[in-house]
């Protein structure tokens, strides 16, 4: 190792016995989650918690991270770490406007890609040829893709119409599909604030109003990923690849090749993220436009055990979370407090049922606490607001019992004809 | 040993021909906001005055040596004025302010530093807030209104104190939603228009019909949302009315609130080149139109009752009648 | 298939030079060899993995080249390799089909197709398992699969019955014979030189890369391979006279352990991808014993050696003496203290010495110089450290002379661990564990994949310090050298202890039918006691 | 033995200097590409560089970066990814800049109070990821990238004059608070208005003395190294992972906290608004560059400070300032990868040897052998 620092997510303990979650089970635990959520709306009276409005905003938040931890997956679930997201998404950013204010918004969604493209291959050679520590590499990328559009803009958004050095000028919008009638009659029952159903129109209705064709196509994609990477032979060897290298290799895999095919889509799929950003989010490119979403993408991979399920779960856990402060924080976040408040009694709840006391008792103290914020404030200050999303994921995180467990070959050096 | 500006090209500083240098805040030039606001005022002058001017960009995640070292080249250079954009060159200006007493410095949106070669110019920035929340009352039929902060920093508290008081002296059973987007030191807040369109739109979801945005790039954000809803939008720092990249949503912009940074910066300038230099506090407020509320939008001109209204609370302003508060 | 004139040079090494062999269709060929002799790499280059420097392959009189396994699997070459080469994470049904979907794809079509090889040669295997589930036996049966998966007309099976218990040896055998009358060839490598005879139609004997010769089974006897094969004759692991006192040195009590219990806790790094390091827990459900109710007692001078197929709580039960795994009941005495919550630093401290059945994982840190090598696991203790800082120079010094004493072959004390070879990796440890005069040492399979030379010495150590008081818990899967050095014998199966024999008498096929459950209580020497309650 | 070193010394030598060119050229041809003066830019830098002032500020921000850089890299050392040192930085400036302006001791005791805090609150917040980790098994990587976000938040609520800020008359800037001059770390002025050099550059100096000592030189430092690379041996061994992991990672929180300290005590005294972001993530790029060795670190810390500050007239002079982002991460890829070649030839060559010594200890004689 040339660093002697593959730093590494945490492992799973072992031979923690898995209980696979089966869709009922998925399905019971969202409704559940669904009648506490609507419950709390009520209660608070925070009508915004699932408006359309609040849950198209969560998507187009979440939309870009997702795109991310997808990246992160295709890479790892091959071997490679990818922290180099960020880079990649920024290099989507970049090439997205470039191409999109000059060519129209498709060929920038193409660019996007290619120049995502460009930084997973580049994070290629250095981890796979040149099997250079991942982290090392990707950080390189992330510094270099940031100086190089910056570099870049210089000459050429700083000379075009309408743009600057740090921006591009306006992309043309891609167009957003509202499916009428259905869009209107879901908002109008979402304002009758009734129980659960209300909740249900607004959810349903947030995922119908507004939609880019380009959120349809980075919604697709997750289950798209799911079914290349589990349900396909170029699947198989590709996760082969990140399980154990040399086992595929003595199979007739090519491992180098596997790879390469892994991490260039992996800076594709951040590309595209970036891409999403400067054409859909904002309409034009800016220096420092991804604001660290490549690090929240990886996190919400890791958060979704390397799975594209639970990936899209963690970027959507963190979209709504966003989404949530920005569209008036202090009221909307004050109801999230009797949400933790109650999640916590229920924790505790179990915790007692396996007769584990004094992490009950933590619980229901946290509990009391929050339940004593909620009940004594109207609002929670703005400061706190804005930190919502991140510790919503690190108490998501921590109450979830962990079993995480990621490709056992991740990060790891491989080399051909070397293994044991 | 030698320090940056005393070898070189630089310190040949014995042309006539006034020099004058801005070095810019966080974001530097592009940013179409502060920064360019005042390189416009610099552009002015070189334009204008015959005025030799530079510019001088920091570095992220810089500290106050860099900016020191920064002036301190630029003055030595020969600069006159020089000009710190943002109030984070205060302690630098301090420092340098004092090595180079022929020189006068500027800076823009601090008064906490002070000296004879000092120029602090500031704006009454909740002055022109207080108009903007006039015009808001007066002009929502549902009577909610959206505040929408870039950053929560002092600077834009000023803007929301005077919003909300113009909102509640105009109509006390208004109701203000107030917004920030993103705590300092991320400033995203300031750049990012999809932040601004997501606040905006929860706020339209809450029954506001008119909002003010105070957060630099992220409030055409906001002003899209905004006009999206056929609400109104008000804009600020420039007149937005008539910026091009907003041409499209235009019509929703009821008005702007302005801060004139550009002639700041080439009132300066000019009176270092006529050998009057300013210094000390250098105030614009509603009374000098240093912040002013634009009138560029035929339909706000059309509204004759909130015209009234607004002049009416602008007299009083200047009058002393009424103050306005600078915090929330 | 013929192979002629093959060379193979690492850097350094010469690993195979100048080999000709030739394999008859339809027979079992056996390749013998002491450790690094060559073998493994010979076959790694017939299955394309290795690219040989010199020489050339013939298959069926047609000469060919593989640039990679697929090439060879394209020939109907098929590998079951010394190392497992499976996918821990993966089910048993995408371990087989990988690199093979176009065959039958990789669903439902596929799976029948391995229900049908599996039924046809009664290897019993589940599709849809993951590996990780498996046991070695299992885990062996998919490797087979895989071959047959593929169609090999070739079967090379590289020391395949290391692992394996007498009787899961012979099923292996069985399933051998079946498919040589089916027409294949198959080559094996074993250092099982009984089983050797059992089985092969030839043998060929490889010494420091080439071929020294071959030999017919019929005639030959085990002495003869051996001396072929070493050049010399082979050491044997007996003990000779008894040492055992009555002091007893370590007891210990009805030590449970649950699944899910206290084992490694979620840390920094998950372990290094290496499928032959098998901590197998066979379908593992939450709660169930790993050990159950052990109770067992090692005097001062003792050798206790405990037999049993791998993944039957041998690894738990050394996590649980070391204090890596914290038991749920039961209590461990040391020299009359009782340790049964020490940390694994004290009871170090307090006299165990610990050679890890996996090296690699638990014994070394392969990237560091041997001198480092030499502090691990006593850094608090003379001469490594003195008041908490280290003594580079006192420890240095000790390097040497274990590398001396030990004759760990090396160029210096500041290689890495990982540029010896195995066999002189495990002297290194041996003689590290020694240096401070244990009271009681685990010895996990100390032996494994090492040199008949090394083999000797390490026995020898073990010996020489058993004379002085040395009390020696032993796992072995080479039930020779268990029967051999033990002083008493305890069977080990599914967490629990159920027999005990007599050394001096017992032989290992009666060891290898108690250690697959058919057996249990007293093991009586040569008659055979079928009637243990078998549970 | 001699000849080993020879090889020794020419391995070492070769990885810099094959990094230093590639980076180099690489660099150049980015500016030939946009159509620009590829020497002059460089040739700026250094002269930039020449002068005291510019070196002041790149020997301080050395020192600000080599106790970040540290705090990374302890972190590395046993495979822990604290990404959040940026968040305890800031932090821990934020708490000390509040502690110190709130009290009145005598001079080295005012210091070492604000040293002490610092280093508490640092270690404070990265032993939160550490305790999520070893409790809950949350990955660090996770944990310190939120609790990053929370780092500011939070300190945005603290450094409100309702709470503990102060709101400066006539300044839109918030602070902490001027600390008393009783709590300034002495510098060495370098006369003629060239500024000081902070004296906290020096106790980070000393500090990666003792982040050598610590790690090569105790038995804790074994352990940590050991569980570094393999901690399943570590474990083995007798080292308390969990314990370890906390141990590090509030040792790293600590230094995260201490690198706050050198702009703290030796040039604001006060924690403001504008305090200087992202030194962190500066330190990430540092440390791997550095190879988490405390020597390596130094130069990284010196080659990074040195592209930053020397920099500083680029853009008058009409080069985009971008250009040294790019030569960091040339620079940093040019020397992994280079490293990586000649580390695969150096082992190769080692190899080679223990191979020769193999042959040369166990005499062969193959072919006198007779067969069966
Ligand atoms: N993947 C590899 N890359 C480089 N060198 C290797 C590799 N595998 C083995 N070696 C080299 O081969 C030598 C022996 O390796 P290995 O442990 O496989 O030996 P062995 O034949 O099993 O030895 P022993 O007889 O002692 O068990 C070592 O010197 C090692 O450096
Ligand atoms: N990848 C490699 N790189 C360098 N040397 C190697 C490599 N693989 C094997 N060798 C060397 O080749 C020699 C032969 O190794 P091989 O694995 O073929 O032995 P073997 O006969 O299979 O031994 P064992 O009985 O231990 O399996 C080893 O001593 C080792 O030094
Ligand atoms: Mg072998
Ligand atoms: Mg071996």
């Amino acid at each position: 190792m040339s660093t002697g620092t593959v730093a590494k997510p945490s492992a799973a303990p072992k031979g923690t016995g898995r209980r696979k979650l089966t869709w009922p089970w998925i399905l019971l635990i969202v409704a559940a989650g669904l009648v506490l959520f609507s419950l709390v709306r009520v209660v608070s009276g925070a009508d915004d918690l699932t408006s359309v409005g609040q849950v198209s905003g969560a998507l187009r938040l979440a939309v870009p991270i997702g795109l991310a931890g997808l990246g992160g997956l295709w890479a790892e679930r091959a071997g490679v770490v990818n922290i180099g997201l960020e880079g990649m998404m920024i290099l989507g950013t970049w090439f997205g406007a470039w191409a999109g204010y000059q060519w129209g918004p498709w060929v920038g969604v193409l660019f996007g890609l290619l120049g995502g493209a460009l930084g997973g291959l580049l994070h290629a050679i250095i981890t796979v040829t040149f099997n250079v520590n991942h982290i090392v590499s990707g950080v390189a990328i992330n510094i270099l893709a940031a100086g190089f559009t910056m570099y870049l803009s210089n000459f050429t958004f700083g000379e075009a119409e309408g743009g600057s050095s740090k921006q591009s000028p306006r992309i043309d919008p891609i167009t957003d599909i509202t499916i009428p009638g259905l869009s209107e009659w879901l908002a109008d029952l979402q304002q009758k604030h009734w129980f659960l159903i209300s909740d249900v129109a607004g959810i349903l209705g947030g995922l119908v109003t507004n939609l880019s064709l380009l959120t349809v196509v980075a919604i697709l994609l997750v289950p798209a990923t799911w079914w290349v990477l589990w349900r396909t032979a170029f699947g198989l060897r590709l996760r082969s690849c990140g399980e154990n290298p040399v086992a595929a290799e003595s199979l007739g895999v090519n491992v180098y090749k596997y790879k390469y095919i892994a991490v260039t889509m992996s800076g594709a799929l951040a590309g595209l993220g970036g891409a999403f950003l400067a054409i859909v989010a904002t309409g034009i490119y800016q220096e420092g436009q991804t604001g660290g979403r490549g690090y929240i993408g990886l996190a919400a991979m890791i958060f979704g055990n390397w799975m594209p399920g639970g990936m899209a779960l963690g970027a959507g856990l963190f979209g709504f979370t966003d989404s949530l402060k920005i569209r008036g924080g202090a009221e909307n976040v004050h109801a999230l407090l009797l949400l933790v408040a109650i999640l916590l009694v229920l924790a505790a709840a179990w915790q007692l049922y396996k007769k584990k006391y004094v992490p009950a008792v933590i619980a229901a103290v946290f509990a009391v606490g929050f339940f004593l914020w909620y009940a004594l404030t109207d609002q929670v200050p703005s400061q706190f607001v804005d930190a919502a999303p991140y510790i919503t994921t690190l108490l998501v995180l921590a109450l979830s019992a962990q079993r995480l467990r990621m490709p056992k070959a991740d990060g790891l050096p491989y080399r051909k004809g070397q293994g044991k | 040993g030698k320090s940056s500006s005393e070898g070189g090209s630089a310190s040949t500083s014995d042309s006539k021909a006034t020099k004058a240098a801005i070095a810019y805040d966080i974001g530097g030039r592009g940013d179409q906001s502060f920064n360019d606001a005042a390189y416009a005022g610099l552009k002015k002058a070189e334009d204008e005055l015959d005025v030799d001017g530079s510019e001088a960009e920091p570095s992220s995640g810089e500290g106050d040596a860099d900016k020191v070292q920064r002036l301190t080249s630029l003055a030595r250079a020969g600069n006159n004025p020089v000009i710190g954009v943002g109030f984070a060159y205060a302690p630098a200006i301090k420092k340098v302010a004092a090595q180079f007493p022929d020189t006068t410095f500027g800076i823009i949106d601090d008064t906490s530093v002070t000296g004879k070669n000092i120029a602090n110019m500031v704006f009454n920035e909740e002055q022109g807030s207080y108009l903007a929340g006039v015009a808001a009352a007066k002009a929502s039929k549902t009577g909610t209104v959206g505040f929408i902060g870039g950053v929560e920093v002092p600077l834009i508290k000023k803007f929301e104190a005077g919003f909300a008081q113009g909102v509640k002296d105009t109509n006390p059973k208004a109701k203000v939603l107030t917004q920030y987007l993103t705590q300092p030191p991320n400033f995203d807040g300031f750049a990012k228009p999809d932040l601004g369109k997501a606040a905006a739109e929860g706020q339209l979801d809450k029954g506001a019909d008119v909002i003010y945005a105070a957060a630099g790039l992220a409030g055409s954000g906001s002003i899209e949302a905004a006009s999206k809803a056929g609400k109104w939008a008000i804009g600020v720092d420039s007149d937005q009315y008539n910026q091009a990249g907003l041409a499209e949503y235009k019509d929703s912009i009821l008005t702007s609130v302005t801060k004139d940074v550009s002639d700041s910066v080439y009132n300066l300038i000019k009176s270092v080149k006529d050998g009057k230099p300013q210094t000390g506090e250098v105030r614009y407020g509603l009374a000098t139109d240093g912040v002013a509320l634009a009138d560029s939008n035929p339909k706000y001109k059309s509204m004759t009752d909130l015209i009234a209204a607004v002049d009416q609370a602008k007299k009083d302003i200047i009058d002393g009648k009424i103050t306005v508060k600078t915090a929330p | 298939m013929e192979l002629h004139g093959i060379t193979k040079r690492f850097p350094g090494v010469v690993a195979n030079k100048d080999i000709a062999i030739t394999v008859r269709k339809g027979t079992v060929h056996a390749l013998i060899g002491e450790n690094g002799a060559g073998k493994s790499t010979l076959m790694k280059i017939l299955y394309g993995m290795q690219k040989p420097d010199e020489g050339t392959i013939a298959i069926d009189g047609e000469q060919v080249t593989f640039a990679s396994p697929g090439d060879a699997i394209a020939r109907g070459i098929g590998m079951v390799h010394q190392h497992f080469m499976l996918a821990d994470n993966l089910t048993v049904l995408e371990n087989v089909v990988l690199g093979g979907e176009k065959l039958y794809g990789i669903g439902a079509k596929a799976r029948r197709k391995i229900q049908e090889i599996s039924d046809a040669y009664g290897l019993g295997v589940r599709p849809d398992v993951l590996v990780e589930d498996l046991g070695v036996a299992d885990r062996q049966r998919v490797e087979i699969l895989k071959v047959l998966y593929r169609g090999a007309k070739i079967l090379i099976l590289d020391e395949p019955t290391a692992v394996l218990v007498p009787q899961e040896v012979d099923a292996l055998f069985d399933n051998l014979r079946e498919l040589k009358a089916e027409g294949l060839t198959v080559i094996f490598i074993s250092h099982k030189l009984g089983e050797v005879l059992k089985v092969a139609d030839d043998i060929t004997v490889i010494r420091r890369g080439t071929t020294v010769g071959t030999a017919d089974p019929k005639t030959a006897t085990t002495k003869q391979l051996a001396e072929l094969m070493v050049g010399s004759e082979l050491p044997s692991p007996e003990t000779r006279e008894s040492t055992v006192t009555d002091v007893a040195m370590l007891r210990v009590e009805n030590l449970t352990l649950l699944e899910g219990g206290a084992t490694g806790a979620p840390l920094t790094t998950a372990a290094p991808a290496d499928p032959s390091s098998t901590t197998v827990v066979q379908e593992v459900a939450a709660g169930r014993k790993l050990l159950d109710d052990i109770s067992l007692t090692i005097h001062k001078g003792e050798i206790l050696g405990i037999a049993g197929v791998e993944g039957n709580g041998q690894t738990e039960l050394i996590e649980a003496l070391m204090g890596m795994a914290s038991p749920d009941a039961g209590v461990i005495t040391l020299d009359g203290e009782d340790i049964s919550r020490v940390s694994v630093r004290k009871r170090r401290e307090g006299g165990i010495g610990y050679i890890p059945e996996d090296r690699h994982r638990h014994g070394l840190l392969l990237e560091a110089p041997l001198w480092e090598n030499r502090i691990l696991g006593h850094v608090t203790e003379e001469p490594n450290s003195r008041r908490g800082i280290l003594d580079p120079k006192a420890a240095r010094k000790d390097t040497e002379r274990i590398v001396r004493e030990y004759d760990v072959r090396t160029p210096g004390i500041d290689v890495t661990a990982a540029s010896l070879s195995g066999g002189n990796q495990q002297k290194l440890i041996v003689g590290r564990e020694m240096s401070h005069n244990p009271k009681f040492l685990i010895a996990a399979h100390p032996t494994r994949g090492v040199d008949v030379g090394a083999q000797a010495q390490i026995w020898d150590a073990i010996r020489d310090a058993r004379r002085e008081g040395l009390a020696v818990l032993l796992i072995s899967a080479d039930l020779d050298e268990l029967i051999g050095l033990s002083d008493t014998l305890r069977v080990m199966y599914r967490g629990k202890l159920v027999a005990d024999a007599d050394p001096a008498t017992i032989t290992p096929e009666e060891l290898g039918s108690a250690m697959t459950g058919a057996a249990s209580g007293h093991l009586e020497g040569t008659e055979q006691s079928e009637d243990g309650d078998a549970r | 033995m001699k000849k080993i070193d020879k090889d020794k010394l020419i391995i070492g030598a070769a990885g810099p200097v094959l990094a230093l060119v590639s980076s180099f050229v690489l660099t150049m041809l980015v500016l030939l590409a946009t159509g620009l003066d590829p020497i002059e830019p460089i040739r700026l830098m250094i002269e930039n560089a020449e002068y005291a002032d510019i070196q002041v500020l790149i020997v301080n921000q050395t020192g600000i970066f080599y106790l970040a850089a540290l705090a990374v890299a302890i972190g590395f050392r046993m495979n822990l990814f604290n990404i959040g040192v940026d968040g305890q930085y800031r932090l821990a400036a934020m708490i000390s800049a509040v502690v110190g302006a709130s009290v009145e001791l005598p001079g080295p005791l005012h210091i070492l109070l604000i040293v002490v805090v610092a280093i508490l609150t640092g270690a404070f917040w990265a032993g939160i990821a550490g305790i999520l980790k070893t409790t809950r098994g949350v990955s660090e990587v996770v944990s310190t990238i939120m609790l990053n976000a929370i780092a500011t938040s939070l300190i945005a609520w603290l450094i409100l004059p309702a709470n503990f800020g102060v709101q400066p008359e006539g300044s839109n800037d918030l602070t902490t608070g001027e600390i008393a001059e009783s709590g300034w770390f002495p510098g060495i002025d370098m006369g003629q208005g060239n500024g000081e050099i902070y004296g906290f550059t020096f106790v980070a100096l000393a500090l990666g003395v003792v982040y050598w000592f610590v790690l090569n030189r105790t038995r804790f430092g074994f352990d940590l190294r050991a569980t570094g690379e393999s901690e399943s041996a570590a474990q083995a061994s007798g080292v308390d992972a969990k314990k370890m992991i906390l141990t590090s990672m509030l040792i790293s929180g600590g230094l995260a906290g201490l690198s706050g300290m050198p702009t703290l005590l030796g040039d604001t005294h006060t924690y403001s608004l504008s305090f200087p972001v992202g030194v962190g993530f500066t330190a990430i790029t540092i440390a791997l560059l550095g190879r988490n060795n405390p020597v390596g670190i130094l130069f990284a810390a010196l080659l990074f400070a040195f592209l930053e500050k020397a920099s500083s007239n680029l853009d008058v002079a009409g080069y985009p300032k971008e250009i040294t982002q790019i030569m960091q991460g040339i620079i940093v890829i040019a020397v992994v990868v280079s490293y990586e070649l000649v580390r695969r030839y150096g082992t190769r060559r080692q190899q080679q040897k223990v191979g020769e010594e193999l042959a040369a200890g166990g005499a062969i004689k193959t072919d006198k052998e007779v067969s069966a």
